[in-house]
């Protein structure tokens, strides 16, 4: 039971977090036909932008209202509206997902009500095109609730509110920003192989898996599709994976009805049979052979890689969920996490986070706790840190953008548990060779 | 040399007519000045003010729902012009996105120990909350300021980079400057470069130039004795090395290189920049505002140079060395001497791979004209090139550099980046990370010609041979002969194909 | 086409090669109900063994006639037989697959003609049990030819040697050693996806990746099983990987006459494509989605992944057929096989490596010519010299003792030839950090 | 302090009935004499030479079709005893085979520049092919000698360590040792350590000691100056850096380690042993044969002692001083007295997540015993223990260490192990790496102790500290707390299950 210390300083060194606009274009990007339109300067967009085209080694819709000197004084509405105008015409868009910034937001503008005047008064040319907004200031939150926000607001403004026929096959999937392209596509498989239809919202493994579509795509191809997301009310069972995803899980089931079970994290031996019995007692089906081998090959390599786990100190930084994934998952193996540093102090998940402490900080936060650390694991930016601390480095979560295929990484499930611990156990292996005298 | 080629301009004038007639009307007409054909050919590097015919609109708005390439003067500001100043901290005043997001974009090396006495590819921010919006950030900033002055005693000063919401919330960061730049006895600039200024990062450089003038010239006395081969390297970044590719140069023809703006540059060295005898320019777009200034006030002439590729490190290194008189032109001459072979032996090795090769360039700064001369060096030829954040200048100068034909594109879409790239099929494109991808899908060798792709330097005769190789890998590497699928005949019958073309 | 450059050297300094047995008793593995036998002293097998396991971190069953003083002076016969005979009684393996060493060879025992005698004087007892032997002397060959002549053994063995019914599913496929357990699943995968029935010779799947059998076994559990290899001669095609296959596919073709084609390599885009289209020629059946989707995957790695690999230097060694295997691969990406070193020189691959010469030699060979290369590309033994030269080392091949997952590791098809370039991009991003100067 | 805890006779004898029962007549008979149990208890480290009823068959030759885990006489000889003797180069002499299995197996720290001065984790071989075979390699080990004489000029000798077909095709390789030795101005020992010599391991080690008797010992006039504290270590092989922290605490009492066999040691080490006063065996398996030659040829008394955990640690220490005198003696008091507190920190710290877990033991040398009251120390007990390759005289000090009842098993083969294992159950299991995967596929926690599963040292005061870190981290990981799988339910109707007890 972690005790959560807030910021301490005012300044953010070497900053953990990115900011929340961020992590609603990032959600967007997995429906079908979407463009996530960033509604603030065009700086925000094309840096916002650049990072997510250097953390995915893909091209990257995602637009922008481009407020300027002049939209700043009288306000967004108009930019706004010609923006969506403009994005329907020239794409055909199914899906315009609006995230603010800054800049709007300090003005206190009334974006819910402009995007329904634009809705309202140009209803005829958005016909086919579903408009939803989040509002993410970057001065609050970081990617969980960017995430988190976007899949809330496409719930609330797709899903058929009412009550209906349930498929006893179908089922939905909430996934935390966390997993991967290749952790989606698993879950999927997983899911399939007990005979369940399951939905994926978001669904990142269409457009961010590296595949090269046939015809040029201004929108992201792949993902979620809206006729899924209208018709979540017909599925049978909800699977919400990190905390961070209750909110929307919760608003689906306000409208729908449908229940969810929430998984904190799908790392981990216990974690993943749990949620195999979820997927059995829903499907009833008996779990299938190469489900039963992956977890045979996992406790196999937890057997090898505990004696490289076990009583390593890991300082580690992450946004809530992700945090709570990983300690959770090392503590099993013998870990011990002797520093956690988190974005954001609200979520329920660091509570659980198997440290004494959980700071809300930054990376020279972690850079300060971290020098008698066996291994750090955070995002690409902790690499300066390791460095100077020669401290090997465990790269998680976003941005990645130093190191190729991290979005073909499994971590969750028996067989992305599995990886995690190859890869723990070889970062600990290259780092304390079996000699280390000189030779 | 000056390679010989022409370009197809009724084929260029039918993709631009293409393109626009996707528009509709009013856009079209609007994106119709963006974009154009050189329509004569000047020689290159003679004289710089020249007008040339190769006009577009350029430096206006940019357009909501259209996503183009741009920044913003924040980026201007802190990205570009202030943040590779090594000794001070630059801190991203606001919210926590923008920094973040833009964090070891750019690769301006330097020396130092980071965290000790250089802060380069550091990343601060005040990572304003909500409460900081309501009630205003002043006093946030202070602690901030106190904070750093406290952590990083070694570092000698401190940029207040604002972001958006600070020009909204009507904080007064310059009274925190004045006071906390006193009560620290230290240097603490505002910038007011909030991101919704102006259309690009371009009016960033030029509020970052103004900011050195107003808060960093003439506010100390200064120990620094000058000499009469002092020059102020103006516009380098130092992206991979180049400033140090470049001083090199300036130091074998006899000059010293007393400050470098701002790649490994420290704030003493802009503090004595107005003491030097001329301003060497790298790139004009984001430092010509300082130097017109300093001409202006301290009299200090300057003038551009270009440093990629043989044929314009020589007229550079002449240009120059005629400001200083025959000694320095002797030994520019022998310098020149010098590094012919070396020259030989990179064109030799890499003209039979990449002559007659085409290029299609889009960049920011100064690059969409001045590495064109580079690829004629290694007889490649450039069928169109744009600037992100151009002015009629930019415009005006590239006249010089592209051949009769030549497709212009300024702050181009996606869309007609695209578009323009499918007609001519380029042998290869150099633009930024946002275009990388696209273009390799579509089959085409592609180098980052921003950041060179982790790769430089790209400047001096160390650079050009660096340059060459990297051309020929990308554009020779034996993955772009791609296989068609190998269920290519059953592709009627089901999705997939190898690529789109 | 390489030029092949003999041994100069007497003394091997830093071998690179592991002996013959141990490749013959590897290949036995992939057997089901198997007992590899070493044929000589206790120690070869002690060694043997301690290195496999420290290679697959697993139980691996592995036995020996504990040839001692005594029986070297009289001949091997008795305590071969006795080893059979205990080995029945207590474990009733289906297969023992005799390997030979160095000192029964070097006596020139007729070990052949001993178990030709053992089979008949013990045919009763040995009901249930095939006895198969490869002559594996230690001074002779090494992994390739070892693992060749016990695949060819056991074809010769058990395999029925008459023409018979063809079922047009099923093929069979021989795969050479360097392929890992992660390969051959998918492989199996990809032939099913076609509607195939592959008999998979050796098939190292089953017993050595790192599941947990539920009761106690002494011999293999997985592999080929001998009813398969029985009715090899019913398969429509054979589809033998690596050189070194050539001789067990043409064995099983005088047997059978069942044809064969031969694929050098499985890695890289080319050598896929090809081995797709006979899969899809073989089976009458289109391309199934998910394989497409994997080759748009490897193309767009391809196209991310060049950058990283174009103009590098490598020095390579290995066995013939993976030393050509990588070493075309990296060519076809734009690097320069610089050094390039093997264990024997009569393999057919090695003038199709892509290099000026090869040579037979060993890792100190490497070692000399490797100090400007950009990559070492070898075995675990080459961490000492990778480190003495300050050049990263990627690890391919046997032994690697000092990396977990090695064998969860995919290197083929369109997947496995992704997954290298991340692997490659990888070590180089790690490396050659973007900013060298110091920080 | 010596731990008071009962094993259970009556189990112990029904398992091994229980094993015996599964064999034939013939191999039953033939095993049952290598499987006993401790039948009374005496006080450890008292009387070296008092006689047990702890009584095995042992050094017994191997069963073909039986593997158990005995290495051979070259594993003994180029393994344990001449490898790690660091600025000589070991020739794996015959194929490749045996030195490239081996490679690296042991981790005999040392220091030195490795390829120019030393060579341990080095791997030589004459790598012989078929010619060799049919022809002789006398010619070819010549040839090897004289390139590694050119190859490394800082290599201060040569070993031959003959692989089995040597011993079978009549090289005189005695005959090429003394001519190369002349040649080449340096020692070279041929060793006669076929692996088909004697039933383990155990043979190569007395072979090899007689090899320096035979070609180390009076061959050169040595300058070495000899003091009245001067001893030897004799059998620490330093692995993981264990001969370190036994020599730091022999040096604290005051005497001069002047040789250390053999791990991290120098050919001169060796070379110079007859002028110690005294010898102090670590290993008595591997090297109690040179030792009893340097008590018979030099008069130099040898002594056992055992550094493993503190209560076996004073008591060595008290028996080491007793032979040195008072001065000694209460320098040593001084220094035992000095590690109580760092003692008890371990022992308060580990005993209360150790005490009552049993432990079941199979190693060679000197392990089996040593061992043992470390594991008391933190009040662990010892179930079971046994010797790969021990011989009559290690299974009668084994009586002194282990309480009554305590299952003993020679040369045991898996199914044998695996039989006990499963029958007991115990919270730790500590032998090898052909042992790891299947004992801990039972779902029992392991540790290796040969190699110390890559960490060490476990001597000295230091080693305990680790070693209890060690022990705790295995038994005490949570991942031995593993679920059963959740389809256990339907377990019946499809195979599959969590681990397998």
């Amino acid at each position: 039971m972690a005790r959560v210390v807030s910021q301490t300083k005012s300044a953010a060194v070497n900053p953990l977090k990115s900011s929340q606009p961020l992590g609603a274009a990032f959600a967007f990007l997995g429906v079908d036909g979407a463009i996530p339109l960033l509604h603030g300067s065009q700086g925000c967009t094309s840096f916002a932008l650049a990072l997510l085209v250097r953390h995915f080694n893909e091209a990257i819709p995602l637009q922008t209202t481009a407020m300027n000197e002049a939209a700043i004084i009288v306000g967004g509405a108009d930019r706004l509206e010609e923006a969506i105008l403009s994005l329907k015409a020239r794409t055909r868009p199914r899906l315009i997902g609006i995230c603010t910034t800054a800049s709007v937001e300090a003005r206190d503008e009334d974006v819910a009500g402009d995007v329904e005047n634009i809705k309202r008064k140009r209803a005829i040319e958005l016909v086919g095109t579903e408009v939803v907004l989040a509002n993410t200031p970057d001065f609050d939150g970081a990617i969980e609730e960017g995430w988190s926000k976007a899949v809330t607001a496409v719930i609330e403004a797709i899903a058929r509110p009412d009550k209906q026929y349930r498929n006893p096959r179908k089922i939905a999937i909430l996934p935390g920003w966390n997993l991967t392209v290749a952790d989606i596509e698993h879950l999927r498989e997983t899911a399939v192989s007990f005979g369940l239809d399951p939905v994926i919202l978001p669904d990142v493994s269409g457009a961010l898996d590296g595949s090269i579509p046939e015809e040029w795509m201004p929108t992201t191809y792949g993902g979620t599709k809206l006729e899924e997301i209208r018709d979540l009310g017909a599925t049978m069972q909800c699977i919400a994976i990190g905390e961070h995803m209750r909110r929307p899980a919760e608003a689906l089931q306000r409208l729908t009805g449908v229940p969810y079970v929430l998984f904190r994290s799908l790392t981990g031996l216990e974690n993943v049979d749990r949620f195999i019995r979820v997927l059995a007692a829903v499907s009833c089906k008996q779990t299938p052979l190469n489900v039963r081998r992956n977890r045979m090959q996992l406790q196999d390599t937890m057997l090898d890689g505990h004696f490289h786990m076990a009583g390593k100190k890991i300082a580690i930084a992450s946004e809530p969920d992700q945090l709570f994934q990983f300690s959770d998952f090392f503590t099993a193996m013998g870990a011990e996490i002797a520093a956690a540093v988190t974005t954001t102090g609200t979520s329920k998940a660091l509570e659980m986070v198997p440290a004494k402490t959980v700071k809300v900080g930054d990376l020279s936060d972690l850079e300060s706790l971290a020098a008698t650390a066996d291994l750090i694991v955070t995002h690409s930016h902790g690499r300066e840190a390791a460095r100077r601390l020669g401290v090997p480095l465990m790269r998680v979560g976003f941005p990645m953008f130093d190191r190729f295929g991290s979005q073909h990484k499994l971590t969750i499930l028996y067989r992305g548990t599995r990886d995690v611990i190859f890869d723990f156990a070889n970062i600990i292996q290259a780092n304390h060779p079996p000699n280390p005298w000189p030779t | 040399m000056s390679l010989k080629y022409d370009n197809d301009s009724d084929f260029h004038a039918k993709l631009i007519a293409d393109v626009l007639s996707q528009y509709p009307g009013k856009a079209a007409k609007r994106r119709s000045k963006h974009l154009s054909l050189a329509t004569s050919e000047k020689d290159a590097g003679e004289d710089p003010n020249a007008i040339s015919e190769c006009e577009v609109k350029s430096n206006i708005k940019s357009v909501p729902g259209v996503m183009t390439i741009r920044g913003c003067a924040y980026a201007g500001s802190k990205g570009v012009v202030w943040g590779p100043i090594k000794d001070m901290i630059h801190i991203s005043h606001g919210p926590v996105g923008c920094g973040q997001y833009s964090w070891s974009q750019r690769r301006n090396y330097y020396v130092g120990l980071t965290g000790i006495d250089t802060f380069v590819t550091m990343q601060f921010t005040s990572d304003f909350q909500e409460k900081d919006i309501v009630f205003g950030g002043d006093k946030k900033l202070e602690k901030v300021i106190d904070e750093i002055a406290e952590l990083f005693p070694l570092s000698n000063g401190i940029s207040l980079q604002s972001e958006c919401p600070i020009g909204l919330i009507g904080d007064d960061i310059e009274a925190v400057a004045r006071k906390k730049a006193k009560e620290h006895t230290t240097t603490v600039v505002p910038v007011r470069c909030e991101g919704f200024r102006g259309v690009s990062q371009s009016l960033g450089h030029h509020i970052a130039n103004d900011a050195i003038r107003d808060w960093v010239f003439d506010k100390k006395d200064l120990e620094f004795e000058p000499g009469p081969y002092d020059v102020n390297v103006i516009g380098d970044y130092n992206i991979g090395g180049d400033a140090w590719a470049s001083r090199i140069l300036l130091e074998e023809i006899g000059l010293r290189v007393v400050g470098n703006w701002s790649g490994d540059a420290t704030l003493a060295e802009v503090e004595r920049a107005p003491r030097a005898t001329l301003n060497l320019i790298h790139c004009y777009r984001s430092m010509n505002y300082i130097s017109r200034h300093m001409e202006e006030k301290y009299a200090i002439p300057w003038m551009e140079y270009n440093f990629f590729g043989p044929f314009q490190i020589e007229a550079s290194l002449r240009n120059i060395a005629k400001h200083f008189g025959p000694e320095i032109e002797d030994r520019t001459e022998t310098v020149i001497a010098k590094y012919r072979p070396f020259v030989s032996a990179v064109v030799d090795k890499y003209w039979p791979r990449l002559s007659g090769k085409r290029v299609m360039l889009y960049i920011g700064g100064l690059r969409p004209r001045h590495v064109i001369t580079a690829y004629e060096d290694l007889g490649m030829e450039i069928v169109g090139t744009g600037y992100e954040f151009g002015h009629g200048d930019d415009y005006q100068r590239t006249g010089h550099y592209v051949k009769e034909g030549t497709l212009i594109y300024d702050d181009v879409t996606s869309y007609e980046l695209e578009k323009f790239i499918e007609g001519i099929r380029p042998d290869l494109v150099g633009s930024g990370i946002k275009e990388k991808y696209p273009v390799q899908k579509m089959g085409i060798p592609f180098r980052q010609m921003h950041s060179w792709d982790y790769s430089g330097p790209y400047h001096g005769y160390d650079g050009f041979s660096i340059f060459a190789r990297d051309m020929d890998m990308a554009i020779n590497n034996p993955v772009w002969g791609l296989y068609d699928a190998p269920w290519k005949n059953d592709r009627a019958s089901a999705g997939g194909s190898s690529m789109r073309t």
